[in-house]
């Protein structure tokens, strides 16, 4: 080994990369591929799924959900079921864990797969129950094996009907037949 | 260079007034939000006082009132380039208080994934280690190519990148998708070729052994004493490794040898972590090969209520020995969750390896010790 | 794996080493007395069947009557570890003695505690505030610390 | 007189006097001065431009990025795009800062590298002015930058830029010894001590007959222009930005240009003295040229230029006491060694032909690998394989040591 030669290593690596393609992503015009189980900020609620139970609001670690709810006359399943009122997500403080998607036992709460949601205002990152009724239903797959399990990708731009997300194996019911199962009962 | 090593004495006559620089909090190569005073006496130090907890958060005192698992999204912050190791290191402490077991394959994933955190976190330090040294970014960004690949698999695994909450007490929350495995294994077969590359870029050469070797040498008892650990202790040639002499998971199951430097100077701190790597890649391999089928993950419920009692669980995080003390009275929060993190332990012999040195070697030496600003201030 | 050594046997050395030093011992540790603390730390240290060359970590904890300072030993040349506490009475200053002068390692350790929880050490060469500031007011990690 | 051989000149000159009337034609000679200062002086700061932009490209290549592509067609318009920010930017100067010293401290820097462009022969009769003693001015001049250096670091009140002041100070001195000893050889082989004669001088590149006054000149002006791996003087992971750390704006800018400057001029110095200058190197002067000459020069720059920026990519920084034993063990006694060697053969052969040029040449070869080689091992420390300091110790798991 004389002196110099790790240096004319060095050198020649640094040579070898510059004829290297760049691993630079051009960012808004070429992204690069997410994965299905991508934990993003535009999440998806199934307002028909939903009973405003709260769980995602008791088991998220900050404590940014805020669900206000009043007592239906009708009812969808077993148990009671609320009217939403109010189903806020102070995305300003979120820190994408996913515990509340963990927690729900509906599936009604899914993660979106955006991350490009800034703002110049704080107030306007709260995403309101409006925006989540509307938004397109592109689940993530993250916590949700049975999404996952059909193979589902919200990268490929089709969307998710209400009773399509179930971890339930047999086919849901409509939501009429649902509703109706309940007046039977009544 | 030998010669060129020393640090000569000014002669007697040219008195200088030492003078207090502030280097920090915000400086390029402090890691953060840290501050060290550093009284110099030209280019010599001194004198130097850490100051820090600019970045304190309170993590302990927040644990005490979140639920046992939603102090795990807590961890991710520690130390932000290891998010899976503090995820690890919380859960075995968790497991150990409530006394919750562990499915085979949740080990297996659990190990897999705090072994890829562990490469990743070593890319992260040689890279900035030779930033430090005054390789413009090249080393750095080469590091940061790898450690993308990583991070995907991250992303594979749990659809975040850096702050992972992965694991949960109980084992990982959720089975790997299907194609993360065709995908590990790509980075397996790729991964020993850009060590060996980064390896080449630095380890042989000239400037970065005469700047680093001989520096700073950190001696096997006094390491002992000042409670160093990880990679530290180990550059000092104590063959300390907790994922042997306390194998968790299933650590004891797998093949693997512990990097040990001769000399405990800051080039064998850098080494020890490339060799580590290495190391970790195969652990990684070993576990791809040998994971067996099944659940990965005790169904414990989300509100743990452990029994009264304490339990310490601890990791060989990348900075170290990584240890959580929990206090249990039986409610659904820990009484007291006490975080012993490699990097503020650290930082005890800081001064001791500075003084005497130039202030181009400071920022060489701290680095050297990886420490990471999240973890020292929690 | 690293052998967790049991309090009684524990308890029972160091009744001989240090009498009268030992307050009494459960499943995770064993108590010993304020003013003996440095004394055991020695023994164990020095002792050639224990040689608790490693601290592992200082911590605290306020069970609201007392503080509970909890010290984390262990042997890298045996690989076991022991769990010693010390009950520091007084919300207004507890304290107890400091160990630097055994492991350097409590160093930063016990400026922590200091700071957090309020618990100053005897001896220690810089009982300085750590995380928080000079002048923060209280030691947040106190079960009656309210923030401000 | 100046014109002489000066085609350039001699053409805006021969242009003015045709206008002016008889008498005034020291006014032509005036009006031709400021054209062609006016010329070069802003040729060197599109110059400076350029390389700032292919040096972010060609390092964001060798770190495996693409460098600035967003203004402009493959973003070369960056340069611009910084300029004006740097002109719209805030100047803020310390409340402590020496004002007077603060805001000369750029035109100092920027000076040297301005006026070492009167002297270069950018092409066959292509030059400003043949200066006879040259290569005394150019070494002369560049030693007027370390006092602009230490100017913005005393002046700035701060301690980051009054340590790399100092620094720097210390290293641009030293560094100036062995860079002058080693043009020396190159004196005696030319017989001159202009550089637009040293170009005619060179049948062969004196890199060949001079490859150890070459390696040594080459490191002492990286170290000059405060390039990787000595540049102590604004190590960012150090010192944050040494003597420039309170500049902004156009100061900083300024800075910024004599720096880039600086580099080119020293990168054409080289390539004068060393590599033959504007002459094409595989067709002898006389044939049909394809380029012309100042495109040879042009390539021959870059070069040098794309060599200096995949040093700086590659090397980490060396340490002041290090750099400082590195000029005065190392680079002194290497250039005093090619010194005399030089000497014996310009004694021994005044007037070499062909083949004995040749053999000079192996002989200054094979002094120079000796040289290099010896010097190594003198002063390498004994390597066995630096990597073997780590070993790996296989435990098993349950057992300690």
């Amino acid at each position: 080994m004389t002196y110099g030669a790790g240096i004319a290593k060095g050198l020649m690596v640094t040579m070898r990369n510059l004829f290297r393609k760049p691993t630079t992503v051009q960012y808004p015009e070429e992204r690069l591929p997410q994965h299905p189980r991508f934990r993003g900020e535009d999440f998806v609620w199934y307002e028909e799924r939903c009973t405003g139970c709260a769980s995602c609001a008791k088991y998220c670690p900050l404590g940014i959900i805020k669900i206000v709810t009043s007592p239906s006359g009708t009812q969808t399943q077993e148990g009671e079921k609320y009217r939403l009122e109010v189903f806020d997500i102070d995305i300003a403080r979120c820190m994408f864990c996913g515990l509340c998607v963990e927690a729900c036992p509906y599936d009604a709460l899914h993660m979106g797969s955006g991350f490009e949601r800034g703002r110049y205002a704080r107030n306007d990152l709260t995403i309101h129950i409006d925006e989540l009724k509307s938004a397109p239903k592109r689940p993530s797959t993250w916590f949700r094996p049975q999404l996952e399990a059909k193979g589902y990708d919200p990268f490929s731009g089709e969307t998710v009907p209400w009773q399509g997300v179930s971890r339930a194996s047999k086919n849901d019911p409509t939501k009429e037949e649902m509703d109706s199962r309940w007046v039977e009962r009544q | 260079m030998t010669n060129l090593q020393q640090h000569p004495e000014p002669p007697a006559e040219l008195e200088a007034e030492p003078v207090v620089v502030n280097l920090g909090p915000q400086h390029p190569s402090t890691h953060g939000v840290f501050r060290l005073r550093v009284i110099m006496d030209g280019e010599t130090i001194q004198d130097v006082e850490p100051i820090f907890g600019y970045l304190h958060r309170g993590t302990e005192k927040l644990a005490e009132e979140r639920s046992y698992t939603q102090v795990v999204t807590l961890t991710d912050r520690l130390d932000y380039t290891a998010a899976m190791s503090n995820n690890l290191a919380y859960v075995l402490a968790v497991e150990k208080l409530a006394g919750i077991e562990v499915p085979e394959r949740g080990m297996y994933l659990r190990v897999i994934a705090a072994e890829l955190q562990r490469i990743a976190a070593h890319l992260i330090f040689v890279g900035f280690s030779l930033d430090e040294l005054g390789a413009f970014h090249t080393p750095l960004l080469y590091g940061f190519r790898e450690r993308e690949r990583i991070l995907d698999l991250f992303e594979m695994l749990c659809g975040a990148r850096i702050t992972v909450s992965y694991m949960r007490p109980g084992g990982v929350h959720q089975d790997a998708p299907v194609d993360f495995w065709p995908a590990l294994d790509r980075f397996l077969a790729d991964m020993p070729h850009y060590l060996d590359e980064l390896q080449g870029l630095i380890a042989e050469n000239e400037i970065v052994v005469a700047r680093t070797k001989g520096l700073a040498v950190l001696l096997a008892a006094k390491a002992i004493n000042c409670s160093m650990s990880g990679p530290v202790l180990r550059a000092s040639g104590v063959a300390w490794d907790l994922r042997k002499q306390d194998p968790y998971d299933v650590y004891g199951r797998m093949q693997f040898d512990i990097p040990v430097g001769a000399n405990g100077d800051t080039y064998d701190r850098l080494l020890v972590r490339l060799y580590e790597a290495r190391q970790s890649l195969r652990i990684v391999a070993q576990a791809r090969k040998e994971i067996p089928g099944g659940p990965v993950r005790t169904q414990a419920p989300f509100f743990i209520r452990p029994p009264v009692g304490e339990a310490y669980g601890h990791v060989e995080a990348p900075k170290g020995e990584l240890g959580f003390y929990l206090v249990s009275q039986g409610g659904i929060s820990p009484y007291r969750c006490k975080i012993r993190s490699p990097s503020f332990i650290n930082l005890t012999a800081l001064k001791e390896m500075l003084v005497g040195y130039k202030v181009a070697d400071l920022v060489v030496i701290f680095g050297s010790i990886d420490v990471n600003m999240g973890e020292v201030d929690r | 794996m690293t052998r967790q050594l049991a309090p009684q046997e524990v308890a029972r050395f160091l009744s001989g080493a240090a009498p009268g030093s030992v307050a009494s011992w459960g499943s995770a540790g064993v108590v010993v007395h304020r003013e003996s603390l440095l004394p055991v730390c020695k023994a164990l240290k020095d002792s050639a069947d224990y040689a608790t060359d490693f601290l592992v970590a200082i911590t605290s904890v306020d069970y609201v009557e007392y503080f509970e300072v909890v010290y984390h030993l262990l042997s890298l040349r045996h690989n076991h570890a022991l769990v010693l506490k010390v009950r520091a009475n007084g919300r207004e200053s507890p304290s107890v003695p400091s160990v630097t002068s055994l492991w350097q390692g409590a160093d930063l350790q016990e400026r922590e505690v200091w700071d957090l929880m309020g618990v100053a050490f005897e001896g220690h060469p810089n009982m300085k505030r750590i995380l928080t500031w000079e002048g923060f007011p209280g030691h947040p990690l106190r079960k009656d610390h309210l923030g401000g | 007189m100046i014109l002489a051989g000066n085609s350039l000149y001699r053409n805006i000159y021969g242009f003015f006097v045709g206008l002016l009337p008889d008498g005034l034609s020291w006014l032509g000679l005036v009006i031709t001065g400021l054209i062609l200062a006016f010329v070069f002086v802003n040729a060197l700061m599109i110059f400076v431009a350029g390389v700032v932009y292919l040096e972010r490209r060609v390092l964001g290549r060798f770190q495996s990025r693409l460098g600035p592509n967003r203004v402009g067609p493959f973003g070369a318009l960056q340069p611009i795009a910084d300029l004006l920010k740097m002109v719209f930017k805030e100047d803020v100067v310390p409340a402590a800062a020496d004002k007077l010293v603060f805001a000369a401290a750029p035109i100092v820097m920027v000076v040297p590298a301005l006026a070492m462009m009167a002297v270069i022969p950018y092409g066959k009769n292509t030059f400003v002015t043949d200066l006879n003693v040259g290569i005394l001015f150019a070494i002369a001049i560049t030693s007027v930058s370390s006092l602009g250096i230490f100017m913005a670091g005393w002046g700035s009140a701060n301690r980051f830029a009054t340590l790399g002041a100092m620094r720097g100070v210390a290293m641009l001195v030293s560094y100036e010894v062995p860079m002058l000893l080693s043009l020396v050889g190159v004196l005696l082989l030319g017989g001159t001590l202009s550089l637009v004669g040293v170009v005619d001088a060179q049948r062969i590149p004196f890199i060949l007959l001079q490859p150890l006054g070459f390696l040594v000149f080459l490191i002492a002006a990286t170290a000059e222009m405060n390039r990787a791996p000595f540049d102590i003087v604004e190590a960012d992971s150090e010192i944050v930005a040494g003597y420039h750390t309170e500049y902004s704006g156009v100061k900083w800018g300024v800075f910024q240009l004599a720096e880039y400057g600086a580099m080119i001029v020293s990168a054409a110095v080289l390539v004068t003295v060393f590599l033959s200058g504007w002459q094409n190197p595989f067709v002898p002067q006389g044939w049909p040229q394809v380029l012309p000459s100042q495109l040879w020069f042009l390539l021959k720059v870059g070069l040098v230029l794309f060599l200096l920026i995949w040093v700086r990519a590659t090397i980490p920084r060396l340490r002041i006491d290090q750099i400082m034993g590195f000029a005065w063990k190392i680079l002194f006694p290497l250039a005093l060694l090619n010194l005399v060697v030089t000497a014996v053969e310009v004694q021994l052969v005044p007037n070499p032909n062909t083949w004995q040029l040749w053999v000079l040449v192996a002989i200054n070869l094979a002094v120079a690998v000796g040289a290099v080689v010896g010097f190594g091992a003198a002063f390498g420390r004994r390597r066995t394989n630096p990597t073997a300091s780590v070993t790996l110790v296989s435990l098993q798991a349950e057992v300690v040591r």
